[in-house]
């Protein structure tokens, strides 16, 4: 009788975990494998070529560049997002007179796809006639480059990330502090603790667990960037902008070299789990 | 037979190329390929050869020059549907304005860039909040576009015999200090905008930019804003060569193509017969390949009007002064780069600096067509 | 849930219906007569009367 | 929290002010751009005047336009379908295997899980080039089912689930077991019923992702008429200028339609989304 056991578990799995094992799994190994191989142009042919696709990305100047921009912009956009988030879920946490419309407001960019959000940012970044600059001359502000100039152009488009991402990291620090029961505030009210020990000492240590989970997730969005290079910076001023994913893209579709980019993707995994474990060391790790 | 037509946007349309026929699909069975492109498509293997099946006789109805340009090593592998040519175009009531004669049109009295440079500066001026600039190329940032100015100042190579090493041509000299003259008139002289290739023909037709460096295909859009606009000759540098860019549209039959043969005879009707070709051009007003229309062009008088009169001049540069751009199996990597590198030099990075390091990097991508 | 479920239903029959009728249609097309898919982009779209011109001369 | 004092509270409303203009700042100037012609775009940007936010040759070109020449409705028409067949297949299926991470016992089930979450953490991007490869061999190129089927399993969407299913009450199990019912049964009479908000909130994970998704649809869609609308967006323009007044009408149309689903769904959005958060 074990099988009758088994029938239904192999009943409810099959469907979702065939789809998962074919569309991803299936696909992942074959882009690791591809990553051991190289095609020859001459004589039109695939051969094993070792770690050869690894040491061509490891000492292509570029590709380095590109992993460079990618962590700077991961090691600043982050923290500020994370940061930005939680005061955005304080402050909607207030109890005043149209809380729930200003919440309903912050759910709007999370309809806004990334390809729309670039789109519509890129013309306000314009730095000739965007809305942007005459909004900054306002404040006697003199007009930005934004996108165009070196220094400015990963600032702006962590902005637009920003813009973005805040309104759904939010939620789920609402959601977070809306579980905290409400004795432990009263407890720290009769004790005349001040709002910001209260945070300190009461809001966050509880709110350990969802600061985790949005720090992981948020990394690993941030870390898959694509879609501002792809429309609005094409790699930015002198490569400023220059994401990994959008290297890989390029090495794939534009250069044709599928085994390249299947190395960096493999190496863009190898950092990014990296960068999740650190983070998951540092912010789990002081569980009571 | 059906010809199913499907339509990309411009950089789409090479991004499809590179990801359907690197994929060995057979979605595609004829494709638009851009001139320099021919000997890197052929490279990869995109191309079949269309040798077998192109009579001798189509072959004579196209100009030596857009032919050759099509065969790589002794294989045919695209014909040309129409070639292109640039002028100067300019904003008439900006120059009446400012109280400045118009360049000629005479092809004996071309203006020079330094010429261009300093009428530009008089004509670069703010008016009634909105910023008017002296002068705008048409593709910002592309090598069909600035590669002449380097031409024009003597540069001959951009590449080795092989193919195969960019160092010392595409940063030679001469190239140098044509994107230094590039670099100035976004930096120095501020007389350019610093905008994207796809906004810079709605400046002009806007009334925001006097000269306007562009092509003829680009009438239309003038013509339906309305613009009071005159045609010159493109310019080129003090004591240096005249040079225009060339090169346009080739068609090519897919490699993985199920019906080769019929997609070669369609292919050789569209670019050589005379008819197709005629009808091509009144439609397209694209410079044509075809050596019967140009001819046509040439003697027939309805071209003397405005701004038909266009044509004469974009065959007169076509058979003097155009000049290819480079032929080698690494170009789509060699043109990615150089285009990020002229926009880096438009938002200011030292021209020296950025094209070494451009060289630097087409070198290390050109090494897999070696392997 | 049997709303749900019927809803479901016929939503997937619409999607495979669309699949197979796209895909058979190429099929029975090829049959009679060669197709040739050309990939341009809109400004050489503009001189497609040129390649109906190829299709009417084909026929003759 | 409650009896804030005069000014505080202005402060607050004066921060919500500065946060809601940075929200609709594009929004807005999309929106009036949509009804401008297309060389009015720049012209009205500086200085800045009310002139900038009301058009004044106000016309609806821009959408006529897109709908008309670029049959921008066919595209609305795709993503809406695929990502409403992907929503309606996608919950189910995960549903499914949801319930049997959160209530089953079978052999390698760590394994299995352990798969679920790696590729909710390995994104699409990474493995599209493969999976393209993929789909011109199942010959699905250009059909709906290249669209619709490698986005249905989804590992995100079954650690939702599972989620829930762990704190699903044992004992509802238990009773309709005893009258007589296969575990078949007990999912669509018992357990679906009850997961209405579950099955919300992971409806709309799913239809976001399809509405917003933009490599894929690229490389897999060719004839215009299967275009999604992401794609429809950026394919406005010749080969030398941009139509920004139709692409600023595409976009209000192509973020107003997940804000008409997700508004009224909000609470069970809120709630699905953010109970991976909370109890993992």
């Amino acid at each position: 009788m074990r099988w009758k056991r088994m029938a239904a578990p192999l009943l409810f799995l099959t469907p979702a975990m065939l789809g998962i094992i074919v569309f991803k799994m299936v696909p992942i190994l074959q882009g690791v494998i591809d990553s051991f191989f190289q095609y020859s142009f001459i004589n039109q042919k695939t051969y094993f070529s070792g770690f050869q696709n690894y040491i061509d990305a490891l000492t292509d100047p570029i590709f380095l560049n590109s992993i460079k921009v990618t962590m700077i912009f991961n090691i600043i956009v982050n923290p500020l997002q994370v940061l930005i988030s939680f005061g955005l879920g304080l402050l909607l946490m207030i109890r005043i007179k149209g809380q729930t419309t200003f919440r309903t407001i912050h759910l709007i960019p999370i309809t806004v796809s990334f390809t729309v959000a670039c789109i519509l940012w890129g013309v306000l970044m314009n730095p000739e006639q965007g809305l942007l600059n005459s909004v900054l001359n306002l404040f006697g502000i003199p007009n930005q480059q934004f996108l165009f100039d070196k220094a400015q152009a990963l600032p702006s488009v962590i902005g637009i990330a920003t813009w973005k991402g805040v309104g759904y990291w939010a939620l789920f620090f609402i959601s977070g502090l809306e579980e905290i029961p409400s004795q432990l505030y009263e407890a720290a009210a009769i004790d005349g603790s001040g709002p910001w020990n209260t945070l300190i000492h009461i809001t966050i240590p509880q709110m350990k667990r969802t600061v985790l989970f949005v720090v992981v997730s948020d990394t690993i969005s941030n870390f898959l960037l694509f879609v501002p290079a792809y429309i609005l910076t094409n790699g930015g001023p002198e490569g400023s902008t220059d994401f990994m994913m959008f290297e890989i893209f390029k090495n794939a579709y534009t250069y044709s070299n599928v085994n390249l980019a299947s190395s960096m993707i493999v190496l863009l995994l190898v950092i990014m789990l990296a960068v999740v474990g650190i983070e998951s060391m540092l912010l789990g790790g002081r569980d009571e | 037979m059906k010809v199913n037509v499907e339509s990309l946007p411009f950089d789409k349309m090479f991004e499809a190329i590179e990801v359907r026929l690197g994929a060995k699909e057979d979605s595609i069975d004829i494709l638009l390929v851009d001139a320099p492109m021919v000997a890197n498509y052929t490279a990869k293997g995109y191309l079949a050869d269309l040798y077998s099946y192109v009579g001798e006789k189509s072959k004579g109805n196209i100009t030596e020059t857009s032919l050759g340009a099509g065969t790589i090593d002794g294989k045919l592998m695209a014909l040309p549907l129409n070639s292109s040519t640039v002028n100067l175009y300019y904003n008439k009531e900006i120059f009446k304005e400012k109280g400045i004669e118009v360049p000629p049109e005479n092809v004996d009295e071309r203006w020079t860039w330094e010429k261009v440079v300093d009428v530009a500066k008089k004509l670069t001026y703010e008016k009634d909040g909105r910023q008017i600039y002296g002068l705008c190329f048409e593709q910002i940032g592309r090598p069909y576009q600035l590669l002449p100015l380097a031409q024009s100042l003597g540069a001959e190579e951009f590449v080795n015999k092989d193919g195969s090493k960019t160092e010392g041509y595409t940063n030679s000299e001469e190239m140098v200090k044509a994107c230094q003259f590039y670099y100035d008139t976004f930096n120095t002289w501020n007389i350019s905008p610093r905008i994207s290739a796809d906004d810079a023909v709605s400046y002009f037709t806007g009334g925001q930019v006097a000269m306007f460096i562009g092509g003829p295909w680009q009438i239309p859009s003038m013509t339906e804003a309305g613009m009071d606009f005159g045609i010159a000759p493109h310019p080129y540098f003090e004591g240096g060569e005249v040079v225009t860019p060339t090169g346009s549209w080739y068609v090519g039959v897919s490699n993985y193509s199920k019906n080769k043969e019929e997609a070669a005879k369609f292919v050789e009707f569209i670019t050589t017969n005379d008819d197709a070709c005629q009808m091509n051009y009144d439609i397209g007003k694209n410079l044509p390949c075809n050596i019967h229309v140009l001819e046509a062009i040439d003697n027939d008088s309805a071209y003397e009007s405005f701004p038909d009169n266009s044509m004469k001049l974009a065959v007169y540069e076509s058979i003097n002064t155009a000049k290819a751009r480079p032929q080698m199996a690494g170009y789509a990597e060699w043109q990615s780069v150089m285009e990020k590198t002229y926009s880096d030099i438009m938002n200011g990075s030292n021209p020296k600096e950025a094209l070494d390091l451009a060289v630097a990097e087409i070198d290390k991508q050109l090494e897999k067509y070696k392997k | 849930m049997k709303k749900l479920l019927s809803i479901l239903l016929c939503i997937c029959l619409t999607a495979g219906l669309t699949a197979c009728r796209k895909n058979n249609e190429d099929i029975q097309e090829a049959g009679n007569s060669v197709e040739l898919n050309f990939l341009v982009m809109p400004d050489i779209e503009k001189v497609s009367d040129v390649f109906k011109e190829y299709e009417k001369k084909i026929q003759l | 929290m409650n009896r804030l004092k005069k000014n505080v509270k202005i402060l607050i409303y004066l921060f919500h002010a500065v946060l809601l203009t940075i929200v609709f700042l594009p929004l807005v100037f999309a929106l009036v751009s949509s009804f401008r012609p297309l060389e009015d775009l720049y012209k009205y940007v500086r200085p800045l005047t009310l002139e900038t936010f009301i058009p004044k040759n106000f016309t609806l070109d821009a959408y006529k336009d897109i709908f008309v020449k670029y049959r921008f409705g066919t595209s609305v028409m795709n993503s809406i379908f695929v990502a409403g067949v992907t929503v309606m297949a996608g919950v189910v299926i995960n549903a499914l295997a949801g319930f049997a991470f959160a209530k089953f016992r079978f052999p390698c089930k760590r394994l299995l899980f352990g798969i679920v979450l790696l590729t909710f953490m390995v994104p699409f991007e990474l493995l599209s080039i493969n999976l393209y490869s993929m789909m011109i061999d199942f010959g699905w190129v250009d059909t709906f089912l290249a669209l619709i089927v490698p986005s249905v399993p989804n590992g995100m969407v079954i650690f939702l689930f599972r989620q829930y299913y762990l704190g699903f009450p044992d004992y509802l199990l238990e009773t309709s077991k005893i009258d007589g019912l296969n575990w078949w049964g007990i999912f669509w009479r018992v357990v679906m019923p009850n997961s209405k908000a579950v099955c919300i909130s992971s409806g709309l994970v799913l239809f976001l992702n399809q509405w917003e998704s933009f490599l894929w649809p690229v490389l897999v869609t060719r004839s215009e008429n299967m275009q999604t609308i992401q794609i429809a967006l950026n394919s406005f323009r010749t080969q030398y200028t941009k139509e920004w007044n139709n692409i600023f009408a595409a976009s209000i149309i192509a973020f107003l339609i997940p804000i008409l689903i997700i508004l009224p769904l909000q609470k069970f959005y809120v709630e699905g989304i953010t109970s991976t958060g909370s109890k993992e």
